[in-house]
């Protein structure tokens, strides 16, 4: 398309270059000199726009919305704290105010997604040292949250990942990102982030358990296979998988996905701004902004959409609370098969079936769009959880111990 | 999604000699329905001489481009030698097709056809997104992926 | 949907009127000979044309592929023959030489949907009377399945509704059938037989259970409330119902139905037969004929279609044989616990969740989708089933009977 070529040649023109960005420039300012629309546009993370019915931008405690996370999450760092996300400029800050890093010595991992500076301080530290050097050591080296340099590349503007695990989880995947079209890109420079991890290790390696593939039962498999376990729950005993927002790994299961649809498409739409189209930096629920991030593609009105995403996000979340329920009763099993003397031995198989049901749950529950991103896989993923839940409790409360009569099921 | 790829290139003579080829096709495929013409004409009436692109034609009357562009506008270059190339062609195809009775249920843009249609939509759109088009040597993202279908909304997605 | 309805006109000009079709004409050949396309398409309705993954036209007995059925629906007609269904010209005969109707005795009630004379016998007989009728009595007035004449009016050919059971139950949910649209329509000649049903009172008069809604828990309150019971299950004692093909319902519950996709858009596209476009009279599973069925909406290759729909499937049918397990787990475990001498009052509860978790697997497993038509409503409902059926067995397993000592759960 030889006359298009030319008209791109233009476009990466037209804004002028007021500043010449250093391949090391981090401050969205300067970046902002530039491309003043995008900036302001990006700056809008730090506003809050309030609840939606199931997201949105206020940091309500999760916690305390859902007492049932105190439970399942007990003996881990997130039944400290666990608060509802908000925009990009909170990335860092959040981060370093929250209980999690307070009250734990977290490792430099966790700055691989909530600072700027992460990509530099590998490059100058190596990949492993930075991972394993305590968090509050790195500390004094992060300053800035989320920036134009996570994305783009400061000289071309190009889309870029600057993230080392995914890379290396890509590549486990056999995927050659240097083949990645521009609508994968517009995928995968969030797919850096808004994924399951774990810290591999000694050195607390960050990486994503994505070598069987991206479906629940293959993150399984993966942890299984390497013998991964994120804490043993105090009063049940089981040894627990803690599954953090995959919301790449659900959103590629889905229809969207499915019909070539990015994040950006949805996150970043389009904005007229005089008479030119510039890409939404400010990163939100799109039930704050309707009209441009579904009614392009859905040529239907804006309440009817809002209702269609909330409907299939108050199925997911009436399936997320049952098996709630189910995990806590099967916990419950287990802790009173305990108390009437159960050995490890007899409470293995409940035990193992407890971890399967709650890595489930976790997997919806952490997620963020509450089932919008693949609403089948969703309920499906949900399903598993509660027959597993259930199948764990069944097992506690047919423990045959001395001191009592064996159970009478058939089953 | 659609991937927009290759460029299109016109070879003079080629171009001419299909073009001639064409008329001759058309003369001996059409003539029986004498729309020979309808490929050099600009009145969409003509598009739907052939019943067949009636649908077309009826939900191009309702889309948001009836009063701005008419078929020609979308499906064929705006370049002299590509537009005389590309009514040929699909002329051509599209004559051949209709008289075999030798097409899918449902029809389908071809990809070149896609890739002019792309063209023009900037062609006409260029200002507006300049910005967002002008990033990538390889854009491979079509309008159409978004805006349904402007000159028709005859996609559920529209 | 535009295009759509412009195109019905297209295909109605056209026929010139060879006969005048009595009022009471049922012969599709007769109608023929006005319509010779439109009768050709729905003569090959008898035609088979295989079987699709889940679905198509080879009437294959669902009692040998899932075994499970044979247990679930142990002391029920079902559990002697249950196929497939297949093609609209078999509907009649099927029904006659189905050991269901050979072995036990019918009444009359049955033949509202398989037989075109109904609506004519209604009118002669009286709509109780025709229902409370045996089947057999009726069976020598029975000759012609599916006619014309039960969608369409012989004058006007317009789409009309003819069975009182279904003109009833949308007056129950207080809906005006004269306010119908076009679009509407080409749902509910439709809705007249592919839907759930049960036989009320001593009269077996045919009813739909609406009046509280379409959902399943809707259905299954509508059943409480009057007291229905299908049968009681030999081994485990519990009062069941029986759900059949809920089409109709499930689909309403879908993204299709809320985008206003009617029935007919999907098994009787239109089809270009020379110059004109004329509905598809051979109603059969749209994988038979994607590219009319779906590619006027979706601008998709025909095999990545066939992928989404056999997708969605899949997921549906794994986990409805999950429920199966989880359901045949309840019953042996009730049955244990009869065995080992519980009461029926101790086993009220027990019995009480296997009836809600086998109505939910069974709207799930007699719908003719495997879940398309509604994908995370078909997975919503059969996680439910399972937790249900799951709290069955655990309600019987841990019943304190004479002879063994209380359970240990803590739950
Ligand atoms: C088809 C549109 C669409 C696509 C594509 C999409 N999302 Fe979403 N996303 C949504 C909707 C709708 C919600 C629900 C928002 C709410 O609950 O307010 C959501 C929620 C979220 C949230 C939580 C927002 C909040 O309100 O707290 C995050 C984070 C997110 N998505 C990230 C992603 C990522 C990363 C991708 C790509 C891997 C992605 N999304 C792809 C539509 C989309
Ligand atoms: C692979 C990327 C990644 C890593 C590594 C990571 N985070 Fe996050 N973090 C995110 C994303 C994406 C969100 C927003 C989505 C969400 O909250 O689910 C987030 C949200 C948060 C929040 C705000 C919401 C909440 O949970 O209260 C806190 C605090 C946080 N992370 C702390 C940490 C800590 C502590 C670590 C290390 C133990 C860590 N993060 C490691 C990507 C990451
Ligand atoms: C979280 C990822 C992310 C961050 C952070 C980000 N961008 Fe972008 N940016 C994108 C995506 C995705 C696009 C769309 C690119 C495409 O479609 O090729 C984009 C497009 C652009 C474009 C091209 C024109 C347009 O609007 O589409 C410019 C210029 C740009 N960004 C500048 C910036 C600046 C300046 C910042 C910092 C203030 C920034 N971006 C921060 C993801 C990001
Ligand atoms: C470098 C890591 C990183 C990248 C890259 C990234 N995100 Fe985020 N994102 C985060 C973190 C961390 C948060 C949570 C911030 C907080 O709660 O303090 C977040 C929050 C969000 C939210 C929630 C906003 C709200 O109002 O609740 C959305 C939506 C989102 N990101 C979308 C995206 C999309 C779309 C992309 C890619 C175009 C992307 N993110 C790329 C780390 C990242
Ligand atoms: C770039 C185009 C595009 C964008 C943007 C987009 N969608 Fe879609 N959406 C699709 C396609 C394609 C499908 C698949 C069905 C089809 O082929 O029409 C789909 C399917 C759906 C479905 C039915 C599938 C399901 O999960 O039930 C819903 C609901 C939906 N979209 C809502 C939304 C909402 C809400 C937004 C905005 C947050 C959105 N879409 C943004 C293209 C898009
Ligand atoms: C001679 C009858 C006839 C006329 C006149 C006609 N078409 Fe067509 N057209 C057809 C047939 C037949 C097809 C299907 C061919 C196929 O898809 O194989 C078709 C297909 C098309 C297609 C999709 C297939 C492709 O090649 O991309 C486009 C676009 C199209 N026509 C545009 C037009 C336009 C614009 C006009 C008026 C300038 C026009 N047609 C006039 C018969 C005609
Ligand atoms: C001959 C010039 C021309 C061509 C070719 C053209 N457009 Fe337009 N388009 C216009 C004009 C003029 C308007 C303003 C019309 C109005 O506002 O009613 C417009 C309006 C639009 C709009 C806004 C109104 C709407 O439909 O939502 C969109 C989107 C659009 N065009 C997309 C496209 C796409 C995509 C293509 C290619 C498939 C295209 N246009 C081809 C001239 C053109
Ligand atoms: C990823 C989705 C996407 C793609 C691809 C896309 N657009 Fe758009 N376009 C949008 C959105 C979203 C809007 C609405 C912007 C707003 O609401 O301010 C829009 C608006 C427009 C408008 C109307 C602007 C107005 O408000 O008058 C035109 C014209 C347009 N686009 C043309 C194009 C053309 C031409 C192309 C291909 C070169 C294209 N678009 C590709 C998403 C897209
Ligand atoms: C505003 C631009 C525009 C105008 C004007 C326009 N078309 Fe199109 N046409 C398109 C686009 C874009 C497609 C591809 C649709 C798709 O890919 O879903 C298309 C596709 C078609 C097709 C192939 C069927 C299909 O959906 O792929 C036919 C036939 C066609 N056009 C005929 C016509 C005729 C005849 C007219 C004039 C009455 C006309 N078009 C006017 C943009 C236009
Ligand atoms: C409300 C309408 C309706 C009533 C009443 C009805 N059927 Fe059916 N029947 C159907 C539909 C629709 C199908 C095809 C869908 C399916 O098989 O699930 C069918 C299929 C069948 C089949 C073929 C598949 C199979 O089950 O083996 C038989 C046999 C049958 N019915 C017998 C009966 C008998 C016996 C009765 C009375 C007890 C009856 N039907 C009452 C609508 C009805
Ligand atoms: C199971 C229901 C059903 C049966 C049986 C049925 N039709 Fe139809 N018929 C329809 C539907 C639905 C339409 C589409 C009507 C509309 O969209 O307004 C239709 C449309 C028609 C049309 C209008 C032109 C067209 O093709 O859209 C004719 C004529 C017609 N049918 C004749 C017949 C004849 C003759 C028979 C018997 C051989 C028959 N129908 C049997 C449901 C049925
Ligand atoms: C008068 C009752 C009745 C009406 C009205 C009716 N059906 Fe049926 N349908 C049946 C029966 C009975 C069967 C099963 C026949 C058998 O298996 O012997 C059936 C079978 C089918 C099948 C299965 C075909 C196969 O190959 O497996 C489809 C699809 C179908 N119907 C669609 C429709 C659609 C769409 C409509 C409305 C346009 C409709 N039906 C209206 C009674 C009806
Ligand atoms: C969006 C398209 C669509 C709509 C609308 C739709 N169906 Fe279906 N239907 C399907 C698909 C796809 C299947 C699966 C076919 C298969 O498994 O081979 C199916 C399966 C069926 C079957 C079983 C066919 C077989 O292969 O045995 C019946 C009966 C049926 N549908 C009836 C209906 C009725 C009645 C309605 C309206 C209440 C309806 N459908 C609405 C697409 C649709
Ligand atoms: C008359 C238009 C129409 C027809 C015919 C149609 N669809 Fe759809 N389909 C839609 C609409 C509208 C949506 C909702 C998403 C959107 O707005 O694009 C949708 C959504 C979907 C989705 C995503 C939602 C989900 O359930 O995952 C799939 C898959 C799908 N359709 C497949 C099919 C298949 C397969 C057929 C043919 C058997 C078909 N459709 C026939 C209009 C249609
Ligand atoms: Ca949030
Ligand atoms: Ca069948």
């Amino acid at each position: 398309l030889l006359n298009i070529n030319q008209r791109q040649t233009e476009g990466r023109q037209s804004p002028l270059r007021v500043v010449e960005i250093g391949e090391d420039e981090l401050d969205p300012a300067i970046w902002g000199q530039n491309f003043p629309v995008q900036y302001e546009m990006f700056s809008r993370t730090a506003e809050n726009y309030g609840e939606t019915p199931y997201g949105g931008s206020e940091p309500y405690s999760r916690l305390e919305r859902f007492p049932a996370l105190l439970r399942l999450y007990a003996g881990y760092a997130f039944s400290i704290e666990y608060n509802e996300e908000r925009g990009h400029a909170y990335a860092l800050i959040d981060q370093q105010q929250s209980e999690r890093v307070l009250q734990r010595n977290q490792p430099g991992a966790c700055a691989n997604c909530h600072s700027a500076e992460a990509p530099l301080l590998i490059e100058e530290m190596g990949w492993e040292e930075f991972n394993h050097t305590p968090y509050n050591d790195l500390a004094p080296s992060l300053h800035t949250a989320s920036s134009c340099h996570d994305c783009h590349n400061p000289e071309t503007l190009e889309l870029t990942v600057t993230r080392p695990a995914f890379i290396n989880a890509m590549a486990a995947r056999g995927i050659d990102l240097a083949e990645a079209t521009e609508q994968e890109m517009r995928t995968y420079v969030c797919a850096q982030c808004h994924v399951e991890y774990y810290f591999a290790g000694e050195n607390k390696v960050l990486t994503f358990p994505w070598s069987n593939g991206l479906a629940v039962e293959d993150i399984e498999a993966y942890y299984t296979e390497v013998g991964h376990v994120d804490w043993t729950q105090p009063d049940s005993g089981s040894d627990l998988l803690k599954m953090q927002h995959p919301d790449y790994e659900l959103y590629s299961t889905g229809i969207h996905a499915r019909s070539g649809v990015s994040c950006a498409d949805c996150h970043m739409p389009y904005t007229r701004v005089g008479s030119v189209k510039y890409s939404d930096h400010w990163l939100r629920s799109p039930l704050n902004n309707v009209s441009a991030s579904c009614q392009t593609c859905h040529n239907v009105d804006e309440e009817e959409l809002i209702d269609r995403v909330v409907d299939i996000q108050t199925t997911t979340a009436t399936l997320t609370r049952s098996a709630e329920v189910a995990i806590i009763d099967a916990i419950d099993a287990i802790v009173a098969a305990q108390t009437a003397g159960a050995t490890d031995e007899q409470l293995f198989e409940a035990r193992a079936l407890h971890r399967s049901a709650q890595m489930r749950w976790d997997f919806i529950s952490s997620e963020n769009s509450t089932g919008f991103h693949s609403p089948q896989e969703a309920a499906r993923i949900l399903a598993e959880s509660i027959d597993l839940a259930r199948q764990a409790q069944l097992a506690a409360v047919q423990i045959d111990v001395p001191g009592t009569v064996s159970t009478i099921s058939g089953s | 999604m659609r991937r927009l790829v290759g460029t299109r290139t016109l070879i003079l003579g080629g171009a001419f000699m299909i073009v001639i080829g064409v008329l001759v096709g058309l003369g001996g495929f059409t003539f029986a329905y004498a729309k020979g013409t309808s490929y050099l004409s600009n009145d969409p009436e003509t598009c739907v001489n052939c019943h067949i692109m009636r649908d077309e034609f009826d939900a191009w009357s309702t889309s948001s481009h009836r009063n701005v562009a008419t078929c020609n506008d979308c499906h064929t270059p705006h370049d002299f030698l590509g537009k005389w190339f590309t009514k040929g062609l699909n002329g051509f195809n599209h004559s051949l097709a209709f008289t075999t009775g030798n097409y899918p249920e449902v029809i389908q843009i071809r990809e070149r056809n896609a890739e002019i249609v792309q063209e023009n939509c900037i062609a006409c759109h260029e200002t507006l997104v300049s910005n967002v088009y002008g990033l990538h040597e390889d854009q491979d993202r079509s309008c159409v992926d978004c805006h349904g279908n402007p000159g028709h909304q005859n996609r559920n997605t529209q």
